[in-house]
């Protein structure tokens, strides 16, 4: 038996949710603020690049977390698309607007290191360009979605977008290394970041923990709102919109 | 360590608080949009959303 | 059966073949475009030889990859507006078979052309001689896997609103390889003699990829969009 | 009666978020023609999409002899001719043009090519069958979509509305070669408001699954 029961799944998953999302919530703002306290204040300066590399607690976690969404969101497609589930469809759909904001913030906070380690907001790194490309598939994966009034078929079709853009993200991100071992074989890249102390370590773990359950809640949040409009006829969302004044 | 020592992130401050920064509002924006958006769907929901789309199908054979 | 199969593909691709020859404005669209936007670079670089030679494999490998993304919509729009295309998706005949003849007349009618007629801009591109039979074995190598990439998008925005710019969107991050690989491979050829070989073997495995894996992917994209 | 050759259970299709229809089930036996009938809107033309496998229905299955067509998939297109309210015709070709692609790309087994002609003459299209199919009229385009079917040769016919834009004359004609295809053993379901004869035929009442607020 499929662990989704199709047809039952959305009200299930809304109300599960429910109960989870305040724990979620408070998981992430815990996580937060003892990873900002580490991150700013507990670690230690980098012999090389100072207080700089603290960039590298958002930084990286935001990069990491911008991959792994593109990942969740196109196995919740596929899934949506190859057995028909419909909540798989609103998860994928839901999770891409946050994987982009993941990509747009290690973008801009790979920028802004940049800056005090090669003196220039942006430099074509192996690592921001591949990032760079895959803000491009998730605002075209979203862009296809708004284009496509039916919701299966803009589910189905982006599935599909997805499901091809999973795919090439390992092609994209070495062709972008190789790309960039032709021309700049030797320089310092943000690829060879500073030697991880443990110091380092334990406030980068905390912050990707933080954005992990971040993820997890908004994606909760997001989702159950999706629910409600994509099941809006059927009885349990009207007994629910009726039963709260 | 006082705290403008602490501000001042080692010359960095500019950088390492305008990374932080855009974070937050990043983290902030994705808290508040879904939200508003949940309000939206409610108020949607309570005044019958699926009448105006209901007439759009009745064209579309 | 397998016959049977051979000879419907062989007349899809016959058929379409013949449909662009009688509509060959449209095909010409692509082959202009590439001429024209070639020949902005120059206006707009300045006609020194050393300093186009420096630009011209990407100028050349950008200017036929967003000409082959123009002319995606050929593939699938007309048929999806008169219904042949749901006739297509009734035959017997496995769809992704009968979309890579489809496929493979669209490379006929437009990245084929276009690898035939680099070699003018090339030279109107300053780029140096030996660099030429690269720059065609390499577009000879990449065009048809943007046609086959390009399918997906292309098969994913029929009827939608705005579908043209968005197939752009959503074909160029794929192109990206493609693009990366042919240009180093021109360039390598064109610079101090380094082998393109190895750039020219990527650019195959991409061709070897996208052939074992755009078919399917169209067709289901297809199914999609007629459902 | 066999168990119908064409059977649908528990069918149910969706637009959109709205469910049109649910629980719907009919047969089709051998010689056995259904005319599919409902106000706009229902989903007549979702309903028989879903039975010719070009969509997905969103619960229920289809079956062909007994096999569901989702396994059967190229072995049942095989079997049905579809029209829609697209003609599927290509502009720049000729008519016959049009109909030798059809039989090349369509009919499974190799079929004679004089079918080409026969269909032509069968639909009144003998005379332009070398001029390109844009020049065509409504009514020829129709006549040239279902000279098709003629060339297909397929067991289960499923016709969207296809008596739109033909003459009184075309009507019958096709009326006839209907009830020949039923009476040869061939199954149909047809969607249509126009008036047509054609003995034999059953009503089916979409209506009475539709699950649309009224």
């Amino acid at each position: 038996m499929k662990f989704i029961h199709k047809y039952g799944a959305p009200k299930r998953f809304y109300q599960l949710a429910g109960t989870f999302i305040p724990w979620f919530a408070g998981i992430t703002a815990v996580l937060f603020v003892s990873g900002l306290y580490l991150g700013l204040y507990w670690a230690p300066p980098d012999y090389q690049q100072g207080d700089a590399y603290r960039i590298m607690f958002v930084h990286v976690p935001n990069a990491w977390m911008s991959m792994m969404a593109y990942v969740i969101m196109a196995s919740f497609a596929a899934t949506g698309y190859i057995w028909n589930i419909r909540l798989a469809d609103i998860l994928a759909r839901v999770s891409a607007p946050l994987g982009a904001s993941f990509t747009l913030t290690a973008l801009v906070t790979g920028s802004l290191w940049g800056k005090p380690m090669w003196g220039t907001y942006w430099v074509w790194d192996a690592r921001l360009t591949s990032e760079l490309i895959l803000f491009f598939l998730y605002v075209g994966y979203m862009a296809l979605q708004a284009s496509i009034d039916d919701a299966r078929r803009a589910a189905h079709a982006s599935a599909i977008l997805a499901i091809v853009g999973v795919v090439n993200i390992p092609i994209i991100h070495y062709s972008v290394y190789w790309w960039h071992t032709l021309h700049q074989p030797a320089s310092l890249t943000l690829t060879n970041q500073p030697k991880i102390y443990a110091t380092m370590l334990i406030p980068l773990i905390v912050m990707s923990l933080a954005f992990m359950f971040f993820y997890l809640t908004m994606l909760c949040v997001r989702a159950r709102s999706e629910i409600l409009l994509r099941e809006r006829h059927t009885d349990w969302v009207r007994k629910l919109v009726e039963g709260k004044p | 360590m006082t705290w403008a020592q602490f501000l001042s992130m080692g010359g960095f401050a500019f950088y390492v608080w305008s990374a932080y920064g855009f974070t937050a509002v990043v983290v902030v924006l994705n808290i508040v949009q879904p939200l508003t958006h949940k309000r939206k769907v409610w108020q949607g929901l309570r005044r019958g959303l699926d009448d105006g789309e209901e007439e759009r199908h009745e064209e579309a054979e | 059966m397998t016959a049977d199969v051979l000879t419907a593909m062989r007349s899809v691709f016959g058929r379409e073949l013949l449909v662009f020859w009688r509509r060959s404005t449209e095909v010409m669209t692509a082959l202009v475009f590439f001429v024209i936007v070639t020949t902005l670079f120059p206006l707009a670089i300045g006609p020194e030889r050393h300093e186009l030679m420096l630009v011209a494999p990407g100028v050349l490998w950008v200017a036929a990859l967003l000409a082959t993304t123009l002319s995606l919509n050929h593939l699938f729009a007309s048929d999806y507006q008169d219904g042949s295309l749901e006739q297509l998706l009734m035959s017997p005949h496995p769809l992704s078979l009968l979309v890579l003849a489809k496929m493979a007349a669209h490379w006929v009618l437009t990245g084929l052309p276009l690898a035939l007629l680099s070699p003018l801009l090339a030279v109107q591109m300053a780029l140096p001689a030996k660099a030429i039979g690269t720059l065609v074995v390499s577009l000879l190598l990449g065009t048809p896997t943007l046609t086959l990439i390009g399918a997906v998008p292309a098969a994913l925005t029929l009827g939608v609103r705005g579908g043209g710019v968005l197939v752009s969107l959503l074909v160029l991050p794929l192109y990206t390889p493609v693009l990366i690989f042919g240009a180093e491979a021109v360039a390598a050829s064109a610079g101090q003699g380094f082998a393109s070989v190895a750039h020219l073997s990527l650019l195959g495995a991409f061709l070897a990829l996208a052939l074992s894996f755009a078919p399917w992917a169209s067709s289901a994209a297809l199914r999609v969009s007629l459902d | 009666m066999s168990d119908g050759l064409f059977a649908a259970r528990g069918l149910a299709c969706m637009r959109g978020d709205r469910t049109l229809f649910a629980g719907l089930s009919l047969e089709l036996a051998e010689g056995q023609a259904l005319h599919v009938r409902g106000p706009n809107g229902l989903g007549k033309t979702t309903l028989l999409r879903a039975l010719c496998g070009l969509s997905r229905p969103a619960r229920g299955e289809v079956r062909w002899r007994g096999e569901l067509i989702t396994d059967l998939a190229d072995d049942f297109t095989a079997e049905v001719a579809y029209v829609g309210h697209l003609n599927g015709i290509q502009g720049d070709l000729t008519a016959g043009e049009n109909l030798e692609v059809a039989r090349r790309v369509f009919a499974r087994r190799t079929t004679p090519p004089q079918v080409v002609s026969e269909a032509l003459e069968r639909v009144g299209l003998r005379a332009i069958a070398d001029r390109p199919a844009r020049y065509l009229s409504q009514g020829q385009k129709r006549r040239l979509a279902l000279a098709r079917l003629l060339v297909l040769r397929r067991p289960l016919w499923i016709l969207d509305e296809p008596f739109t834009a033909l003459d009184a004359a075309s009507v019958v004609g096709l009326s006839a070669l209907i009830g020949e295809h039923l009476a040869a053993g061939g199954l149909a379901l047809i969607v249509s408001h126009q008036a047509f004869d054609i003995p034999g035929i059953e009503d089916f009442e979409l209506a009475r699954y539709s699950r649309t607020r009224k």
